[in-house]
């Protein structure tokens, strides 16, 4: 098909979907009436059953807790499926340049980076364990963790020699994040009997700790989201790092990945 | 009750693991965990095929019952079909991680990580009961396949298969999300049941029919079904054959089970009244998948390829089965899927072992060098016949009920037309087995033959996985075969498709906890009709097998291999599709 | 006025498909298809707004104030995870697909014709 | 609807339709991470603030930061 007759029939397509969608969401209610019944409820129940305001956080992270997990778990996947599809470079790892040859970042980046990943996890934990009384919670704050661990790993000295380790500490935070929302929800079912149920107590609303699972789930989810998330932008920020190695060099490697496999 | 989460929950739990200890290089422990989990998985679905054969179990996640007919959380239902199908996928892992043991690039722990991930995912897809949980499910499985599917990124077909099937297939995601959203402002519900107590009460309008059609057009992208299907060859012809098995057995099903899933538990009450409508949109699109797949497919040459083509064939096929509506054609369905998925599983089991030995999948260069492999040749010819419906077998069995399902209602032309439609597809298996393995019919001009060398400098070294994979192969395809030979396997079958269809018990069950008694079924084998159909079928393929490569015309241009055809031409069946219920329905 | 969200929602997705369709580079694809991907945020928050409700955390309101729905909320921000993702895992195969055959055309990678 | 929310509905219409017109990539990048900012608050105005602090995070800054590394990736190849 040529760019023509495709961009053609994408319009012709694009414009009777677009029509049939306007019909349809002509059913809908108007803008600012959401007719319930499911938002109401929680909003009834919520607060005495769970002993929790922030209505959002109960549901990602209890009623629908289970959708949570799932979510966390494609985020796990995708991390593992970066490193995946970026591996042909890992096996350069540490192995191609002898140390001294490296290139250094700069020591204004290595301090300004340095100072700033305490504040940053600071913040981090501050979003994170508030999730259940502020808007934020696991997932907001493990992305600002994230940033805190992708600049410590930047500013890190030697940042490739301390890299199969670094992201290998990556690669074990996120799973251990997972794995504790996953054990979560394995301790509802040997503790009382039904998966994702709350097993610890509810306190009082509004203090630190209360609402029984529901902070411990934010602090797992912000763990695993911190890992993941800093494991992708490492992999990425590897391959905008490590400059061409020679041909030679290359067609070894390929030679290695390129090994029967079946 | 504890046993559907825990059917998600372990291999979710094992993948875990092993995706976070990728730094230890321990390859065996990696495939003792991985098979460990996949097997327990396997156990856990077939015991709740056991317990829901008497009533459905609902577990409800959290504890959070619903209330008045309201759910306030999630819940995971496992009935005789979805177990079934869940345990069907999780065996289809079990098998591809036994293929993968010699695998030698799994990128430490990573590749068992990801396969279990895409279990747990398709297991979690068989059994939620929540719309939007069957989103995030879908999703899980839909991510972890593109990464497999891309997996061996040192070449470069992968890559740009990958790209395709990730980038059509999220596509896809966006038209299901939004359909879920439409249904979410309507209802104020995102239980299966809930959301189809409260569709029921009303007619039809715009808005229910887009929503449906939406829905339908994200599953139908997974379940490539023309023209959402243009990736799917693409993606299955590229990735490791451990991983193909279980795509094309498990994964594409997947796709129309969620059609089926979603029509009998929400759409049916507001729809059913039209169902004739439905019903006929549906069948031209499984008929026009059947014929195009299989003209496709006989027109390859790439062995990967081919056996792709029939999956978008017998996809077809399925969704003509699931098309009509009733129960008695989805026995046939669930009969279908579990021989034709076994007898696909192991030709692409058999494909790969054939790229093991000769280091091609190309048939014009592999032509006359299989004489020397007869049980390799022996297998491509039953799964030939197999898949050309060849009486009494297990894709014969399948195919000849849903024939019968179509005559039932007066559709007596389907029947010729899915006898061409597997002709095609098991023709095209039998011709591969006269020029590789007999090497007979005209030579192929002699092309690149730079590129035909033995792979690997050691054939003994090649030998032991080759032939572990042959067993493996033969094991398939035997059970694929035998499947269709069980006793009483439709009585079995028969009771808990008549309940699959039945909204209101499903959500008598759900939402009020009361029991359904089984349904009384008279259910009946295959007609002489329909065993002349399969006699008809595997006669035309034996004679397709003579015959040269079917040219397939255009079609083939339209297999451009590029992502932005892919998405328009997806655009362009969703506007038909959302057009035409939106029309009828609305 | 009162369907204006809901028909951005469907512009967005609109616009986002033709984006990915016309693309000319992956990455240019990549976040055309987050464009589309917003598309249903927007309509899932539209459909559970409600006029002059306050956001859905009872901290300093009381319980008897009308909230918004807290149900979209949450599955707009699962669906915010799962967009990104997505998003990753396609630039990922972008930067390798480059790496492996120089290219970034969508067009230009044609290993799979047929 | 309050004029804040149709504001926010339009920008945000308006920037989307400019990414997608945006041929360049890296310019695209920035473009895109306005539609993140301008998203998120329209998630603001329709009181929905975990979502908007999500939406920054993510489509304002994690994947813009992903698109600049896999452009300043691809560029330098094929300098």
């Amino acid at each position: 098909m040529s760019r023509q007759v495709r961009c053609g029939l994408a319009l012709v397509a694009l414009a009777a979907l677009g029509a049939t969608l306007v019909v349809a969401v002509g059913g809908l209610e108007p803008f600012g009436h959401y007719p319930g019944p499911y938002g109401d409820v929680l909003a009834k129940v919520v607060p005495g059953e769970r002993h929790e305001g922030q209505l959002v956080a109960a549901t990602v992270l209890d009623y629908r807790g289970f959708d949570t997990l799932g979510e966390e778990l494609i985020l796990f996947t995708a991390a593992c499926g970066c490193v995946a599809l970026l591996r042909l470079r890992r096996r350069e790892r540490g192995s191609d340049l002898p140390a001294h040859e490296r290139p250094l970042p700069s020591f204004a980046a290595r301090a300004v980076g340095g100072a700033l990943v305490g504040p940053v996890l600071v913040l981090a934990a501050y979003v994170v364990i508030h999730g259940h009384l502020t808007p934020g919670g696991g997932f907001s704050g493990g992305v600002i963790g994230a940033g805190a661990l992708v600049l410590a790993y930047a500013a890190g000295q030697r940042v490739r020699l301390r890299r199969v380790g670094s992201i290998a500490m990556l690669e074990t935070a996120e799973a251990i994040g997972a794995g504790g929302f996953a054990a979560l929800a394995l301790g509802g079912l040997l503790a009382v009997g039904a998966t994702m149920q709350n097993f610890l107590p509810l306190g009082t609303s509004g203090m630190l700790l209360s609402a029984g699972t529901i902070p411990v789930g934010n602090l797992a989810i912000g763990i695993e989201v911190a890992g993941a998330v800093a494991l992708i932008v490492a992999e990425f920020l590897e391959q905008a790092l490590l400059e061409e190695r020679p041909e030679a060099d290359h067609s070894s490697q390929d030679a290695g990945l390129d090994a029967p496999r079946r | 009750m504890a046993l559907a989460s825990l059917a998600v929950l372990v291999p979710l739990g094992a993948a875990i693991v092993l995706g976070g200890t990728t730094s230890l290089r321990r390859r065996r422990i990696a495939d003792a965990i991985a098979l460990a989990a996949a097997t327990a998985a396997l156990g856990l679905c077939l015991a709740l095929v056991a317990r829901s054969s008497d009533a459905t179990v609902v577990a409800w996640l959290g504890g959070w019952h619903p209330r008045d007919g309201v759910a306030l959380g999630i819940d995971l239902v496992a009935d005789p079909l979805a177990a079934g199908l869940a345990a069907f996928a999780a065996l289809l892992t079990v098998t591809g991680l036994v293929v993968a043991l010699h695998q030698v690039d799994t990128a430490s722990h990573l590749f068992h990580a990801l396969v279990l991930l895409c279990l747990a995912g398709m297991i979690g897809f068989c059994l939620a009961g929540d719309l939007f949980t069957i989103f995030v499910f879908f999703e899980l499985m839909g991510v972890s396949a593109y990464a497999l599917s891309g997996f061996r990124v040192a070449e470069r077909a992968p890559l740009e298969g990958a790209l395709n099937f990730a980038v059509t297939n999220s596509v896809g995601s966006l038209l299901l999300l939004a359909g879920i959203a439409l249904l979410y402002g309507r209802t104020g519900a995102l239980n299966l049941a809930q959301m189809g107590d409260a569709l029921a009460t009303r007619q039809p309008d715009a808005l229910v029919a887009v929503a449906f059609a939406l829905v339908a057009c994200g599953f139908f992208v997974k379940a490539a079904i023309v023209p959402f299907h243009f990736w799917l060859a693409d993606a299955y012809a590229v990735a490791p054959t451990s991983i193909c098995l279980i795509f094309a057995g498990a994964l594409s099903e997947l796709g129309l089970y969620g059609v089926a899933r979603v029509y009998w538990t929400v759409f049916e009450g507001p729809i059913g009244a039209h169902g004739e409508a439905v019903r006929d949109v549906l069948l031209a699109l499984g008929l026009l998948t059947a014929l195009v797949g299989a003209v496709m497919c006989a027109g390859q040459r790439h062995l990967k390829r081919l056996v792709a083509f029939a999956t978008v064939a017998h996809m077809g096929v399925l969704l003509c089965g699931v098309a009509l509506l009733d129960g008695a054609a989805l026995v046939g369905v669930a009969v279908f899927v579990v021989g034709d998925g076994l007898v696909k599983a192991g030709l692409f089991v058999a494909v790969g072992a054939l790229e093991d030995r000769r280091g091609s999948v190309d048939e014009h260069q592999l032509y006359g060098r299989g004489r020397d492999l007869p049980v390799l040749g022996a297998l491509f010819g039953a799964c030939g016949l197999a898949l050309a419906a060849l009486p009494p077998f297990g894709p014969f069995l399948g195919r000849a009920l849903i024939e019968d399902g179509a005559s039932h209602q007066g559709l007596g032309w389907v029947a010729p037309l899915l006898v061409v439609a597997s002709a095609l597809v098991g023709g095209a298996v039998l011709r591969v087995v006269r020029t590789v393995f007999l090497g007979r019919g005209a030579k192929p001009p002699p092309t690149h033959k730079a590129a035909v060398e033995e792979a690997g400098e050691d054939p003994a070294e090649r030998e032991r996985p080759a032939r572990a994979s042959v067993v493996v192969a033969l094991a398939l395809v035997g059970l694929g075969l035998v499947w269709g030979l069980m006793p009483g396997l439709v009585d079995a079958i028969a009771p808990s498709a008549a309940h699959f269809v039945d909204r209101r018990a499903y959500a008598a069950e759900v939402l009020h906890g009361v029991r359904a008694g089984a349904p009384g079924v008279a259910s009946e084998g295959p007609t002489a009709t329909a065993w002349l159909y399969g006699l008809a079928s595997a006669a035309l393929a034996a004679v397709v097998g003579l015959a040269r490569t079917v040219p397939e015309g255009p079609l083939r241009e339209l297999h451009s291999g590029r992502v932005g055809d892919y998405v328009a031409w997806l655009a362009t069946g969703a506007a038909i599709v959302a057009g035409l219920f939106a029309i009828t329905l609305g | 006025m009162s369907v204006l969200a809901y028909l951005v929602a469907v512009w967005l997705l609109l616009a986002g498909i033709y984006g990915v369709v016309t693309s000319r580079h992956l990455v240019h694809l990549v976040t055309c298809l987050s464009v589309a991907q917003a598309s249903t945020y927007v309509l899932l928050l539209a459909i559970g707004y409600r006029s002059g409700a306050q956001a859905p955390i009872f901290g300093d309101i009381p319980q008897s104030t009308p909230v918004v729905d807290p149900v979209v909320q949450a599955l707009t921000l699962t669906d915010v995870v799962v967009s990104a993702t997505v998003s990753a895992l396609l630039l990922a195969i972008a930067v390798q697909a480059h790496k492996r055959f120089g290219s970034v055309d969508p067009d230009e990678l044609n290993a799979l014709r047929g | 609807m309050t004029a804040l929310q149709a504001t926010c509905l339009i920008a945000v219409a308006a920037i989307g339709t400019l990414v997608v017109l945006t041929r360049d990539p890296l310019r695209q990048a920035a473009v895109a991470g306005i539609f993140g900012l301008a998203l998120s608050a329209l998630f603001l105005s329709v009181q929905a603030p975990d979502v908007a602090l999500s939406q920054i995070a993510i489509g304002a800054i994690v994947v813009p930061v992903l698109v600049l590394l896999a452009m300043a990736k691809i560029r330098e190849h094929d300098q």
